[in-house]
């Protein structure tokens, strides 16, 4: 049986430091940690970047691959986005098939990018109803120490901003830099001692409950949402979030627009 | 969200392209205690989806290692029928419908007062016979339906809504064209009792303001459905299964 | 370890009854539940049904697809037919990849249909060696309380007889019924309290032994038989058994004739 | 049944293909004994089918929640090897054998004193080396000897046989050919010491008459096997693996 | 939790006995049980054999299947060698997906046969980037007495030296033997009491550690080894190994020689 | 090995296409301590491989039946990213990642001191990020810095090496081409402190005096980097992360 003590002191500890406006970490409530993020720094990877947020590790490659389109979209590319949550990023990840929790992972990360429209999917097509390209994401986290999400989104956009699409290597023409006109981000919220916070690191995640993760485009508009884990929230609690979600997001941006070119 | 530009999707009136106003639902029709092997059940028809849901417990959780201490543990399965969709679905693993059934899960375990049954389980099983845009708001609202018909006790019912975007309009409950062809869905499961929020996804492209406008549609559709699920009930209790 | 308290209780009261030639539902020995047949119920199904078969309840849905014949009958469709026996059935399902319960399920009911020669295979095939109709049965209990295999099996057949070739959707042609020339049905005996009985419902099934399903063609020939579960039977009582299965298998033709134009 | 009616199956004189009268039997060849890792095995040759079995038990049935508080639970796999038919089979999950080892256990169940062995598990491994039709009752007849090897007490052992029908005539055993292009099929397991049937499939077109007649070739064709299986039993004890 | 009373006083006992340059079976430290081998023993196969190794049993079956080239490779056919360790050969086999023991021996058997050179894959083809042969060898292990991997890697080269290619099955022309240029041979060494003997039987598994799987071709070069299970050696070790090795090597070679033409 | 005759793979002047000498190794790069989540955990760039290992445990065996009443159980886990290779990986099972996490499991229980952490379980986490040949090698030298990172005790560290053969010629530690063109390949898993072999695989075409050659090139890599190992971990203890 799950022992669930642990979590009910934590919770406890993480409700009186929030009466008193405080975080375990010592950080504001809208404050991140540190964020480092690494670009093409993967060999056999078209695209590539990594990001260490707090602890938290997360490695994302792109690869391509041609493929026959879709019969309903035949003049276009696709793309694919994936998280593997493997017993290597934390105790309690066991090996298997993909978790509901990776597969939530990479499915958020997956309509964020997809839905910001960011790639030209008929771009990548070569010989319509005949071959195109299909961008493949892998998520690869390799420390869990707290809000996956956000680092898996940021490194996502960054290695995809760093892709090259290999031509050549599969004889369709010469390489060149896969065309990426927009930077979405994602931003996570989660609820620890009763208020919401940005970017929960790994005590905050065992004590907290529903998390909420925000997709922002270069225009402010949002691209996907997502409400995840036991709990809820009312709309005036998801304005004041969104307020703050922008402020986050734009540095973020910035970040990565300072790693590529 | 496919986007596409080309689709037209409003008529010149301002109306839909069945004639719905912007902000109306589809029909609904809601039945409980249909399925007799369960222990709570409900049919939901909406448009042209058609769901059931079977509850089953609480009962002893297995295997022990998936038992919580203090609470019950909530164990949804959301699965597509083979012949609910135009393409035949092929049976088993599936990554959308292990995340809806995973935030699902969290949903009515936001609801369900889990602490009354520490140890246990609680299955809800929802079964889609007919996709047509919807399934997963049409399955939290049968889940409420099959779990107050099993007499598990929640905080409040949570309401399956939609609101989405098309040709740059917010309108209520995108149907199939809307959905494949619009700019926005967004999916909420509310407690209209307390105005909580308990499920929501989001995907397109929503300003602001649209958000606020399409949050406002699904608030004043929830707290119809509500009613709806309520005559379902009491129709179960006083008149027998109709 | 399965308790096996209640049903050996539960087999002395069945035993008991069967020795005053009684039921626990106080059917008589050859009686069958209340059926009610409803077709062309499944909005995206080609062909479809929903058997509500005493508190049983299954529905069949019915889908086409093109495919490339197999390669030793390249004139010929194909048929396949599969059952579900999901955890929203009963209690005592769990999720996880089919059981050997459903696929005996789903292949019985296959061999009925299949053996009796109701559907023409050759007049499936577009262009031989090149595409031909996949005509594809799925069987979906919603609810088991007895006797899923006759519920199933009149559910299958009568969607067949619903059903619609898609020939518009995969740009060949315009739809056309399905010819479906004969009209199959499987009768199911169970043996209860020591003696066979006809129909067995959930508590009947819970306390009984072996099962055995009998599907009779127009003609009155057989062209399936299953013996399922533990135990065994004489001769004799397969003759007693035969003579109502083919009093039964003819109301039960006559209601699907009812109901399908 | 493929049930062709263009390919010729029986010749003028009424003999079959392969020079059989109507009612005789594939050669068969049976050996007790033939796995030393086993508690008991038995190898049977069936016209061209080749199968062996072993049998591993009564031992304790793990995990727990599949055990039986009062008897044992009979557990069969019957499998084709790759190398057992014309086209190489994949290795692994597949559906007729799921099906053909369900419903063997069940035989088993039926005949086998399981009630001796609360809690535990008696497995029973069916391999087919060589499938040319006929593999299921193969595996009925080896795995009874093999139980038998094992000294594990049974009512009675279930021998495998079948009957079918080609060119409308009734015919006992069918061979591939006759499996292939011929009208039915109907395998049964039969315990010829008491006259029950643990194990009955049958598919294709049989008319009553056909049927009995079909099954008096099988009864009689099993009392005669019987015969075979006993003399495997006693080479085994009295004269060596030969 | 796994009992290791009995290994404990094996382990001893095997111990004692190699102190005194005995084996629990009487043989001498590199001494292997009596040997029996047939080839074209299975109707279905295109290849086949089977070894009686003391009372371990294998059978092996060749299949070939024509494929479409690896692309990296056009010119050339393919090879696939896979074991089964099912249930059926030892009660501490389970059912269930290929066992990391299944896959070892598969692959330790697959690269002796593959890196001897002994079939050439460029022969196998039939059309450049059309069509090849595939040579799937399958290993059943039927009674696992110990020392698996030299009864499968014997029954494996004779299945391949008795193989006939079915061009006519195929409709690619006359049947005709498979080349098999050379006779790679596996020798296994087990540690048993501390020191290393030849053929260990079932109970020298149990108590034993580490394995070393060797094979030798037709000119005395090594093409694989495999060092599996817990323990360690030495390099003086393995040489007085692989001095052993190359006699027994050539002992069974001769036994292939003698049972195929 | 694909043992292509007609790939050049040795300069003129004996020196290798990278311009190595047949007995150096290609540049290792090893970090310790670098996955903040786990109990121990080490990066190891070779040539262009690049690996990280994390290493948790001891902890308490699941589920019981793999328990070992004696001593802990070593579970390893091999893995190459989706994108590691030049054509990506789908993630799951794979048959050589099994073997190798199989024989790499079997050299870690020969080392470590399992018998102080009876019924435990310690898990050595082995994750591919860019693989060029010699993966398997850089995995047992960044688990052995892992579990040294770890603090867990063990007999010696083993160091992953190999040599091959291009060309006729015996050299240390093939790259990617060496390896997909070459004729041999022999990866060890040598523990200097004691000379002893816990790992050992080979394929391709070796003489007895090529072996001995590749096991001489081998032990004296070997030494060579468990210097820059125990280097490694020093930085680790005295010099944080750098």
């Amino acid at each position: 049986m799950a022992s669930q003590v642990v979590p009910q002191l934590l919770r406890q500890h993480l409700a009186n430091l929030a009466a008193d406006d405080e975080r375990i970490s010592g950080r504001g409530q809208w404050q991140g940690r540190e964020i480092e993020l690494e670009v093409d720094c993967l060999y056999n990877a078209d695209g590539s970047a990594k990001v260490v947020w707090g602890d938290t590790i997360v490695y994302v490659g792109v690869k391509f691959e041609l493929r026959e389109p879709y019969s309903d979209r035949p003049t276009s590319g696709s793309l694919m986005c994936g998280a593997e949550l493997r017993p290597v990023a934390h105790r309690k990840y066991e090996p298997g098939p993909p978790s509901p929790e990776s597969i939530e992972l990479g499915r958020v990360v997956d309509r964020g990018i997809r839905e910001s429209g960011c790639i030209d999917m008929d771009a990548l097509c070569i010989v319509p109803g005949e071959s195109a390209w299909m961008v493949i994401i892998d998520i690869h986290v390799i420390s869990d120490c707290g809000n996956i999400f956000d680092a898996a989104g940021l490194a996502a956009i960054a290695a995809l901003r760093n892709a090259t699409v290999p031509a050549a290597r599969y004889d369709v023409g010469e390489d060149y830099k896969l065309a990426v006109a927009l930077t979405p981000i994602i931003c996570t919220f989660t609820r620890v001692g009763g208020r919401y916070v940005y970017d929960a690191d790994e005590e905050e995640e065992l004590g907290g409950a529903e998390r909420l993760s925000i997709t922002l485009g270069d225009n402010g508009n949002m691209h996907s949402m997502q409400k995840g884990l036991k709990g809820t929230f009312t709309a005036a609690e998801l304005s004041e979030i969104l307020d703050v979600c922008a402020t986050r997001c734009g540095e973020l941006r910035e970040l990565v627009d300072s790693k590529v070119e | 969200m496919g986007g596409y530009g080309d689709v037209k999707l409003l008529n010149d009136d301002g109306s839909r392209l069945d004639g719905r106003s912007i902000d109306e639902s589809r029909p609904i029709e809601i039945k409980a205690g249909v399925i007799p092997a369960a222990d709570g059940s409900a049919w939901v028809k909406h448009g042209l989806n058609e769901v059931v849901c079977a509850v089953y417990g609480p009962m002893e959780a297995h295997p022990r290692k998936i038992q919580l201490q203090d609470q019950a543990v909530i164990d949804v399965r959301y699965n597509m029928a083979p012949f609910s969709t135009s393409d035949r679905i092929r049976p088993g693993f599936n990554r959308r419908s292990r995340e809806i059934s995973k935030v699902t899960a969290e949903a009515f375990a936001s609801t369900v007062m889990v602490e009354r049954y520490p140890r246990s389980k609680i299955r809800i099983e929802i079964e889609i016979l007919s996709a047509e845009a919807g399934t997963r708001c049409a399955g939290l609202t049968a889940a409420s339906v099959a779990l107050a018909d099993a007499g598990i006790p929640m905080r409040g019912m949570i309401v399956g809504v939609a609101s989405g975007k098309v040709e740059d309009t917010v309108v209520l409950d995108l149907d199939k064209a809307e959905d494949n062809y619009g700019q926005a869905d967004l999916p909420m499961g509310i407690m209209p009792t307390t105005g909580e929020i308990a499920f929501m996804q989001m995907d397109g492209d929503l300003s602001m303001e649209e958000l606020q406008q399409a949050m406002d549609y699904n608030f004043a559709a929830a707290a119809e459905m509500h009613d709806i699920m309520e005559a379902a009930l009491r129709a179960r209790y006083e008149g027998g299964d109709e």
